[in-house]
């Protein structure tokens, strides 16, 4: 089979491309997205009918929170710790990692955030169903961490999307990302399907 | 290419290592909320712990960070010839938990914590500053670079006494 | 022991072979003309008594006035090693040869040079950004780069 | 093959369950062969050697942690060693006895990390992955009592090392030892001869010797090739030369030998271990006496080091003021690449997800 | 009273009738409708909670233990979060296929177990060609499968399509001729029937090699490790399902483990014994037996990796295949030559020329080309 030299090198219009998004996104995306929680405070008011109908959904939405996979760089080692042999996040009934986005709840953001990278977590964010939840893990995450004054990344997952929990540390112990993820459990407990459309 | 030149035995003797580990081994988990592990001595948790008795101001600290996280204000006061720290802020969101200034400082002044269970639902509340750096019994120190603490900690719970054959 | 030649005697013997190619030649490298590399190169490589069939690493540094580009050669044979460097004066558009003819080992490093300090290689097969994005402005390992 | 087909271009990644981490490659496909693949990187691109100009030398350790985060105490070391070069400090014995006790452990942990990740890409369910994974744990425990931390330990210093060894990291390394050998034997056990894998991996990726050195590929990648190259051996640092240890080597190159490689080099490296331990001066200094604001003299050094993937070097530029005026870091993961394309023309999609599986990259080193 | 009878009454005789009902065909027929299709959506949920417990066990962890006791809902917290999830078509799919797919899966899958005996005559319809129908119905599930790889225009997905539709393709043949060699023996097609005829030996003594070869061909067929190359993790990140959220993955998630039972309860039917047991009720040997089926299912699936797509089909077609004809023909000439002998003696003899052959074709039997010169 001869191969047409065409596919050896790609034409550089995808390149141009792809450059051509991330520089957008880099210019559109300077201000921090507010932590979308002003209703966490707010005191719950239902009838009765929906709070228990809630409570089933919230339950098993905290139960089963399947985690996408978007680990760019170390934090990841310490997830892939959590879930393996010695903490278990199995346990939480987690240890489905969904390569696809589409059938995931929780993206945990292990790792540094390049400009390169964050068209490709966008997009990723939004190809994820609803509802869907966001642990920034690890200080890189939070705030772009020891690389932040770096050319190339992003100071803070906020920036692109929406975070839920933040998990510092640089890496967090596998006991603290579970703390944060038993903290959203608790967030998710408190949310109502009716409720966060008002928000 | 390949034959299967082990006449399936190769499959075979994985499959025992497997089985062995559902009949024979204890699961080697933490049941984390409930079972703690005692963490290392030296465990660099995600805060930092000031004494502002015997911190001078001197901002040592602040200079060994590799990154600039630690806010450090100071005033002079005129009636004892001191330096007073005024603000002293660590940013536990980006301070990557180095050590650095703690091997630093030069008056044993800072430590690092040893807790990890520091999520926060608000990027805000990260931010640690002045009396909420203080020692207290919820946040122990750590006795990274400091040993005289180090020898008060627990010994710390290591997986090679953990993995047993169930009898 | 990884044996690093001596540059001065190797030197003179390049100096014989390809007059003009070496500009200086000092203990620690040899410092070569850069439209003389790949001879050079090539003749470290293929010469049977030097071998010089690995190229450890390429690098460069910015030096205000030049670019330096660092070849470190060894040979896997004899265990000797030898560091060359060639210099680029053009500040606006640096141009140096290409080694990956060579070396294949060259490719990614030459390409990640071209990416961030902004130095061409003439005769690279493929030489457009390694690590940042088309559209990036600068060349952000140069020491103007803010 | 009479058929008409078209190739198709094939994204695979960024983000993508067997890339290990955030590589991506653009795989042109005919069917399921492979015909071509373009590797696209730069997405974990943090500009280290950026950054390590805005450093002071000590500074910049925690950044080498992050490199490749799989090993973090070889990059550690390859960098103090470095600039311990650069600025002619005289590291203690006992510093260089425990040091490479430290890289050994850490090479085990790496191999442990890459096979596991290696078997799951050929599609073993996350089994042996977690079994590694739990022997890596132990090594992370015993790094977590030097450091306090679990991954990114910077726990070299330049000179030495940060601290002592606590007095109860000495036994804990010996029992670690003693049960080490036998589950290495039980990974082998596991998967060693099992016919799936033989068939997934054996003859698969193969790369001939000469390719590799051209391709400046080092580690078990080019030592899977037959061709013993091993700077413990060729260029001892440290005090690899006090030690005696085999270099394994492979038979043709492929998928197999490299991982058999790796399995191999862990039993080495407790053997090395071993013999340390022994040689171990139990009192003295384990820091030079360097100052906090290190200013080398102007000039430049390269120290490399056998790290688990294969040659890890710095070059390290000073002129003489408190910041490295240049850091250039020999990527080994970079460079193992180099071949990748050549390797997996005309294999299939799943080969190339193992090919690319058993070269054992960290995408913090490629990018840095 | 009148049985379930579709007319053809071509039962052998042998077979004793089963119980009747008070109400009649119709009850019968309400009756084990919503008992198989309870059965399979509580049995799934089940046998994933059974396959997540002892694959944590067997990495070393735990697995579910929090959503009620022992984690026992974890399944149930699955299924309503999956159901409640925001349900995605993607702008380039083809609409029509792709909201058919699922279903078109899902339901050949119930429909297996519409022959499938829970005790003796206890099934919804006891066909006289019920392990064609098996077989015949249980294909279907690969066009959806095809469907969902299409209809996504995802290049994942549709590698997944192709990779499904030609494991089907190739591995229905060693399966039907090792079910054939079972037939053989037992005379008759209906399931019932053949359970009825292992009152004294499971067949899995009289057919060693057969099961082999059913086994295996049946993991390929429902696409389990280590043959699950649609839906590879590693390689094509989801597979076929790579596009769908929601209900519609629930409903695939639901086929996959749907499809392991209906395998087990058709392994455990044809090969050791269905309902048949001592001491223990009838349907409680055969949950045990197919709960056992699909323990050693999830064992082989903690413990193998996954073989390529072309050592895929060579396996079916250089070793699986030779080696179902060669059984075939041998049990046709057992069942022809020497009836007599049937049960006790030939049980050595299968189990002796089983070993002769896969040594000899693991000597032999080499496995695809590899590497193709582009």
């Amino acid at each position: 089979m001869e191969v047409v030299p065409d596919y050896i090198y790609p034409d550089r219009e995808i390149d141009r491309a792809e450059g051509q998004v991330i520089n957008d996104l880099k210019a559109n995306s300077q201000p921090v997205i507010p932590d979308s929680d002003a209703w966490l405070d707010a005191e719950l008011k239902q009838n009765i009918l929906l709070t228990s109908v809630d409570t089933m959904i919230d339950w098993a939405q905290r139960s089963s929170l399947w985690t996408a996979i978007c680990f760019p760089a170390c934090c990841a080692f310490e997830f892939i710790a959590a879930n393996g042999p010695r903490f278990d996040l199995s346990r939480f009934g987690m240890e489905i990692l969904r390569a696809s986005p589409r059938q995931a709840d929780l993206m945990i953001t292990a790792g540094t955030l390049t400009w390169k990278m964050a068209p490709n977590v966008k997009r990723i964010y939004e190809q994820m169903a609803e509802p869907k939840w966001v642990i920034a893990m690890g200080a890189c995450a939070i705030s772009g961490g020891i690389f932040a004054s770096g050319y190339n990344v992003v100071p803070g997952y906020n920036h692109i999307i929406p975070v839920d929990v933040y998990v510092p540390g640089c890496p967090p112990r596998p006991e603290g990302l579970i703390y944060g993820i038993q903290m959203l459990q608790k967030k998710i407990a408190k949310k109502s399907l009716f409720h966060k459309e008002k928000a | 290419m390949s034959k299967f030149e082990r006449y399936g035995l190769g499959i075979l003797k994985g499959m025992t290592v497997t089985i062995r580990q559902l009949l024979l081994r204890h699961p080697t988990v933490v049941q984390y909320p409930e079972q703690r592990l005692n963490t290392s001595r030296r465990i660099r948790g995600n805060e930092l712990i000031w004494s502002r008795e015997r911190c001078t101001g001197c901002a040592t600290c602040a200079k060994a960070c590799p990154q600039g996280a630690i806010e450090i204000v100071t005033s002079s006061n005129t009636n004892n010839n001191k330096y007073e720290v005024e603000t002293y802020r660590v940013d536990t969101g980006y301070c990557i938990q180095c050590g650095l200034c703690v091997e630093a400082c030069p008056y044993d002044a800072l430590f690092l914590g040893s807790s990890y269970e520091r999520a926060k639902y608000r990027r805000g509340d990260i931010v640690q500053s002045d009396d909420a750096l203080l020692e207290s019994p919820e946040r122990p120190a750590s006795g990274y670079y400091h040993p005289r603490l180090a020898e008060k900690m627990p010994e710390q719970t290591l997986l090679i006494d953990k993995i047993t054959e169930k009898r | 022991m990884t044996i690093a030649l001596s540059g001065t005697e190797l030197g003179k013997r390049l100096a014989e072979k390809f007059p003009g190619s070496i500009v200086e030649s000092i203990p620690d490298c040899l410092l070569v003309n850069p439209s003389l590399l790949p001879e050079v190169a090539g003749f470290l490589k293929d010469i049977p008594d030097l071998d010089f069939n690995y190229l450890n690493y390429i690098t460069s540094v910015d030096y205000y006035e030049y670019f330096e580009v660092i070849y470190r050669l060894t040979s896997t044979k004899y265990n000797h090693s030898i560091v060359l460097k060639a210099r680029c004066y053009d500040r606006e558009n640096p141009v140096l040869p290409s080694v990956t003819e060579l070396w294949q080992g060259a490719n990614f490093q030459e390409r990640e040079i071209y990416d961030l300090m902004g130095i061409r290689f003439e005769g690279h097969p493929n030489l457009k950004r390694l690590l940042l994005w088309d559209g990036f402005a600068g060349h952000p390992l140069r020491k103007d780069y803010l | 093959m009479a058929i008409k087909t078209e190739p198709f271009v094939l994204n695979i990644g960024p983000v993508h369950p067997s890339t290990h981490g955030v590589f991506r490659m653009r795989a042109t496909l005919d069917g399921e062969v492979v015909l071509d693949i373009e590797p696209v990187i730069g997405y974990l691109h943090r500009g280290i050697e950026k950054l390590a100009e805005q450093r002071t030398f000590t500074g910049f350790i925690p950044l080498t942690d992050r490199l490749d985060y799989i090993s973090s105490m070889s990059n550690n070391m390859a960098y103090c060693m470095a600039v311990e070069k650069l600025a002619g400090v005289k590291v203690p014995e006992r510093a260089q006895y425990l040091r490479v006790i430290i890289a050994e452990m850490q090479r085990i942990a790496n191999h442990l990390i890459a096979n596991g990740s290696f078997l799951n890409d050929c599609g073993a369910y996350f089994t042996p992955f977690l079994y590694m994974f739990r022997e890596r744990e132990k090594v992370v425990d015993l790094f977590e009592m030097l450091s306090g931390q679990r991954l990114t330990y910077n726990f070299m210093r330049i000179g030495g090392l940060s601290q002592d060894i606590p007095d109860e990291f000495l036994p804990a390394l010996r029992r670690f030892l003693d049960k080490m050998p036998a589950f290495i034997d039980e990974y082998d056990r596991l998967l060693k001869e099992n016919e799936v894998l033989l068939a997934r991996t054996r003859g698969v990726g193969i790369i001939t010797a000469e390719k590799a050195l051209n391709c400046s590929i080092s580690g078990p990648v080019l030592r899977s090739t037959g061709y013993s190259w091993d700077l413990r051996k060729a260029d001892p640092y440290l005090l690899y030369d006090r030690f005696n240890f085999d270099v394994p080597v492979g038979m043709q190159g492929d998928c197999y030998d490299r991982f058999r490689v790796r399995m191999e080099e862990m039993r080495q490296s407790v053997r090395i271990i071993e013999q340390a331990l022994k040689d171990l001066p139990l009192k003295g200094a384990v820091r030079a006496d360097v100052p906090q604001r290190l200013h080398p003299p102007k000039g430049e050094a390269y120290a490399h080091i056998e790290s688990p993937k294969g040659e890890l070097g710095f070059h390290v530029v000073s002129d003489n003021s408190i910041a490295p005026y240049r850091v250039h870091i020999r990527p080994t993961s970079l460079l193992n690449l180099t071949a990748l394309r050549e390797m997996v023309r005309g294999w299939k999609v799943a080969d190339l997800i193992v090919i690319f599986g058993s070269i054992d990259i960290c995408l913090g080193e490629v990018d840095r | 009273m009148m049985m379930p009878d579709f007319g053809t009454g071509a039962r052998i005789a042998l077979a004793p009738l089963p119980p009747d009902w008070p109400g009649g065909f119709w009850w019968h027929w309400l009756f084990f409708t919503v008992l198989v299709l309870a059965f399979v959506l509580s049995m799934v949920m089940g046998v994933i909670y059974i396959e997540r417990r002892v694959l944590a066990r067997m990495q070393s962890r735990l697995g579910p233990n929090r959503t009620g006791p022992f984690g026992l809902l974890q399944a149930v917290a699955d299924a309503v979060k999956v159901l409640i999830k925001e349900n995605i078509v993607p702008a380039a799919a083809d609409k029509v296929v792709h909201w058919l797919a699922p279903v078109v899966a899902f339901a050949p899958v119930v429909m297996v177990f519409a022959v499938v005996p829970f005790a003796n005559g206890a099934l919804l319809a006891d066909l006289n060609i019920g392990i064609l129908y098996v077989v015949a119905v249980s294909s279907i599930a690969s066009v959806g499968i095809f469907m969902a790889g299409w209809g996504s225009s995802n290049k994942y997905a549709l590698l997944g399509g192709m990779r499904d539709v030609a494991s089907i393709v190739s591995y229905e043949i060693p399966l039907v001729l090792a079910i054939l060699g079972v037939v053989l023996v037992a005379g008759s097609l209906s399931l019932n029937d053949i359970v009825q005829a292992q009152q004294n030996i499971p067949f899995i003594l009289v057919q060693p090699l057969g099961f082999l070869l059913f086994f295996t061909a049946a993991c390929a067929e429902i696409n389990r490790s280590p043959f699950d190359l649609l839906e590879a993790d590693s390689e094509l990140t989801a597979g076929f399902h790579t596009e769908y959220s929601g209900m519609k993955f629930a409903m695939f998630y639901l086929v996959e483990y749907a499809e392991a039972l209906a395998v087990s309860a058709v392994v455990a039917t044809l090969f050791l014994g269905g309902w048949q047991g001592p001491v223990l009720p009838p349907w409680l040997w055969f949950l045990g037996k197919v709960f056992f089926v699909f323990l050693v299912m999830v064992w082989v699936r903690a413990t193998m990796p996954r073989v390529r797509i072309d050592q895929l089909m060579a396996f079916a077609w250089k070793c699986l295949f030779p080696l179902a004809l060669l059984n075939l023909l041998l049990t046709a000439a057992e069942v022809a030559l020497w009836p007599g002998a049937m049960p006790l003696i030939v049980i050595p003899i299968n189990f002796a020329i089983a070993g002769l052959l896969i040594i000899i074709w693991s000597k032999f039997f080499k496995l695809g080309w590899g590497r193709v010169e582009v």
